[in-house]
């Protein structure tokens, strides 16, 4: 089976951001996302969902690694210094390259 | 003290005592739109019975209120709790609009003690939720260099706040109460009218969790938060009451005006802000507006708002 | 219009506005097993009324007219639309089949109007889900090559439909009230009975919210979608006009089993050509289904069948 | 056979026969906090007309027989099934507990049957809940050498199982509803009380869905756990008919007790031991107490018990 | 800490073939499956779960590196013509090999 | 863009779990989590979610090399003997190694 390797990045972000973060991506050259919701913990509080204002996803964006970078770096700059935002980045292998 | 809040204490109490007790995100969800509906069906059906030339003005000057509201609270927030422009734009944003769930506590109020209101009041507070955070929002952008952050996007969000579910939901119910008219609407009584108060009780133990869930959130400031979220909703409530006494209300419509006035959003607001406003500090808006403001309002404010309207009436 | 309408219409514009009001999944869901079983059990309980001998034949007949309407669409689709042999036969599955709620929001038409009819029509229901799926799937694989694709599944897919929850709920409300009788039923009317046109109601809200969404399905061929998903409707719903007279039913009857014929599954049929015509493009179905029948049925369908049934009468 | 309980047998029929009915994890969770606080309320507005000193020792009592049952269970587990000192202590938990449902579906039997009962029941319902699973516990780790896993922490298990969602809401229902009584009440009637039997019906729906999943846990053991599932109830139940009948209560009391004594937890229970009692097998005692006791107390349970009841009265 | 390598498959999906893919997978070797509730948007539409045919699913299998293949292999012949899938696969470490 | 290596410990267990997880990974180590709810099958039974007992998470955890390792070896010995447990690891890269 021929693969070809491809970034991961997974954004873990307050669900407020989820409509924001799917334009940017796609505007930055993302072929798709794929979005679960998710509930967590880290530096800044206890984010359990208990309500609207306290729900997080976890947003998944196979792409190119130049790609990758370019949305990391935007979600960085833009969103990390007043959000709740965890990010990182795998390597993957993909059977299609062309869809991601 | 009205039964329903006895249910508010119960979440409270069962947060506090760290209780395993928890509302699916998806019946909070659906006790809210219940809620937004069936208030915005009552009022649609008694709409009918008055003259557009009798509610029209009252609305506008209501609405004007709403406007107003924010520009008392974001200099007292400047000057006495010396907060960022951001943040006291952000708090007077959430003071500025209202909250459903309290003003769903009051109808359930004077319900209990036969008082007579406007019935067509949930239109003043679907009218009520936009304003005020409009306006918040400007106070916390005015005179920013554009250096600072990117600007607000206004078209997005105004979109946002006029179709957000809780105007969708409060205009749909009163425009299709007011087409229907009291037969029409007969036939979905006993979801939505008989069993307000029973659904207003489950979203009050959710409250409950929820409320005391945030007083966490308080440890920070706690002094200026239980002082301003508590003398803010009684300033603002008596503005409501001399406007409500100016327009003509009765006793019931000025304590109601009284409650819209004092309380504080914590649906439409947050979401709103949150985007159009990144560096205000979240947990100080809503740990004002849910964990003191809201237990406030229900549990005193709502007696004495009435108390006081029968006093200035 | 029934007030009904109103709440479909609602979500509708909500969603065309981009408003960000969502009907939870779970809320979804709960609301289709309610309004399955609620009408499942009513008619069960009216079932004991009637003589086995007189309702089987008219069953036998319904649900052959249900292996009929697929083998009448499925032409159509191939020869004036030009479509490919799964789509065809995917399309015909789905108008083969029946909407519950179309069905449900012509009893509350009906009901409103005080029309009688055969109260032991949620039988019929139950049995039109299936036969038009099953031939519409047939009449996709016909004369395939077994080169092209892997054959279908009947077992499985049987088992599917006859136990997916529609036929399930339907089925087990139909037991159960017939078992349980007047009486035993009683207890439960508060929640079954008396809350189903304001659960209905809820329900079309979050139809009116999904059909909007399926708007985009048309920009490919509008002009043959809103044809077909305006025409065929009206043509089987005289079928089964007539067919209802034919089996001597009531006014109300001929009106019902007008619509039924004429509405298209969008919960049973989906679920099973999606996995056994996987060459069919849903969007075109469901673009069909819900984005133009089930609008057109519920707002002009229902009143246009009863006044074509009356004609007939 | 009462209606209420078809609905298990269509939840079970269908689970068994693979349909995809699917009840959302949020309905379900919906359902239980619904059936929780509406018992608790009904019991709180009754228990007014009581004065403590008359329930104060019946109370004690019963949490005494709470504490008796799973030190029989214990033994007969240990000695005639053979079973791990975990697993037969986890076992004993489950039918020390109760069964909230369960009392649920007998209530509705004696309503049907129109046989009064002492409407404090409620209270021994939450009062029940608590002590057999301590105990339970207790027998599980009795006698282990500190070597084989980790102690219990009792702090912290304590606290999940006297603030687990039962207690609070079963709790929290009472004393609202004592406080609020029967005025006070009222305008939550359309919601808790009307609803009361078709909630419990769709519950119970569910309930069949999930113990008909339960049965592959029989396979392994299906002898002893048909045996034990079904004749420690009866024996309980005698146990709790004869404590009724020594405290004074009615024949409905006795039969309620009975119930209770019989029944097996399924919900406290389970998320107590299951951390308290790492190595027991869940399988053993869901299978017991979902797969086997709870539809054999709500089929032929209910009326056998009754029978006792009235034989002993 | 001694690990030991396998792949980890990342099957996005429409709900729709949730019982298949768990049987495919299952019949191929996969010893275990994980799916959560997922949605999101890629070439062919947004699938945003606003109802039943809309619903996507993120079914993660942790196996060995041929039978991932396989069952990727599988996936993209027989799923990926007519349905919206996406896959990859990502290199992981696992404590207990016997397990996957 | 300089990015920073990290592991991912997921975690994936049954829902009576997540709060004693959440605690220990944080006394191991762990800076925060990320929980998702998932169902699934594996060597001990299918989970599907059908009831509480039933009901699985998928716990992720971003952090050092050493403090994964931790928390997998104290999972491995205190939770896996007795309950339904998968573990994996997987190489990351974060942008704030701090955070992490
Ligand atoms: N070390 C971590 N591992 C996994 N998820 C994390 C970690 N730190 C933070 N998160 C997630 O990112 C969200 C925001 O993190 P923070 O901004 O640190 O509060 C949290 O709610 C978690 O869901
Ligand atoms: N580049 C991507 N990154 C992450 N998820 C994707 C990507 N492309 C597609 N998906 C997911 O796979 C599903 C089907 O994709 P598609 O077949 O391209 O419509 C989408 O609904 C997304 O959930
Ligand atoms: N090979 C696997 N791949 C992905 N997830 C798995 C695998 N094996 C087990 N799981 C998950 O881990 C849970 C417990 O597994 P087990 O202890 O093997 O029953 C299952 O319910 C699955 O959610
Ligand atoms: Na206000
Ligand atoms: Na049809
Ligand atoms: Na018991």
């Amino acid at each position: 089976m021929q693969t070809h390797p491809k970034k991961l990045l997974v954004i873990i972000a307050e669900a407020a951001l989820e409509k924001a973060l799917i334009k940017d991506a796609k505007h930055l050259g993302a072929h798709g996302y794929t979005v679960a919701e998710v509930h967590g913990g880290g530096s800044r509080s206890e984010r359990d969902a208990d309500w609207e204002g306290n729900r997080s996803i976890r947003m998944e964006v196979i792409c190119d690694p130049a790609v990758a970078a370019t949305i990391a770096e935007h979600v960085l700059s833009v969103y990390c210094p007043n959000y709740s935002v965890s990010m990182f980045l795998a390597d993957v292998e993909v059977l299609r390259p062309a869809k991601f | 003290m009205d039964p329903v809040v006895l249910f508010f204490l119960l979440g409270a109490v069962a947060r506090l005592a760290k209780s395993d007790l928890r509302i699916p995100e998806a019946l909070y969800e659906t006790l809210a739109i219940y809620l937004l509906l069936a208030i915005g069906l009552k009022g649609g059906v008694e709409i009918a019975k008055y003259s557009l030339g009798a509610v029209a003005p009252q609305a506008l000057a209501v609405m004007a209120m709403g406007a107003l509201l924010p520009l008392i609270a974001f200099p007292i927030l400047r000057i006495f709790a010396k907060l960022s422009r951001a943040d006291a734009g952000n708090i007077a944003a959430h003071y500025g609009s209202v909250s459903v769930v309290t003003f769903a506590v009051g109808i359930a109020f004077l319900a209990r003690q036969q008082v007579e209101y406007e019935s067509y009041f949930p239109l003043f507070v679907a009218l009520l939720e936009v304003p005020g955070i409009v306006i918040g929002i400007l106070l916390a952008k005015a005179g920013r260099k554009s250096s600072e952050g990117s600007p607000v996007q206004w078209g997005p969000l105004l979109h946002e706040v006029l179709l957000g579910k809780s105007v969708v939901l409060l205009m749909g119910g009163l425009v299709i109460g007011w087409i229907a008219g009291p037969q029409g609407i007969d036939p979905f009584k006993g979801l939505f009218f008989d069993l307000f108060r029973g659904v207003l009780a489950l979203f009050l133990l959710e409250m409950g969790l929820v409320a005391a869930g945030r007083i966490a959130d308080l440890k920070s400031r706690w002094l200026f938060m239980l002082g301003f979220g508590t003398v803010i909703p009684v300033l603002f409530a008596v503005i409501g009451i001399l406007l409500g006494k100016a327009l003509g209300l009765s006793v019931g419509g000025m304590t109601l005006l009284g409650l819209l006035a004092g309380s504080a959003s914590y649906i439409a607001a947050p979401t709103a802000t949150r985007i159009a406003i990144p560096e205000a500090n979240p947990g100080l808006s809503i740990g004002l507006a849910l964990g003191v403001t809201f237990p406030f309002n229900i549990t005193l404010g709502v007696p004495l708002y009435h108390a006081i309207a029968k006093h200035l009436a």
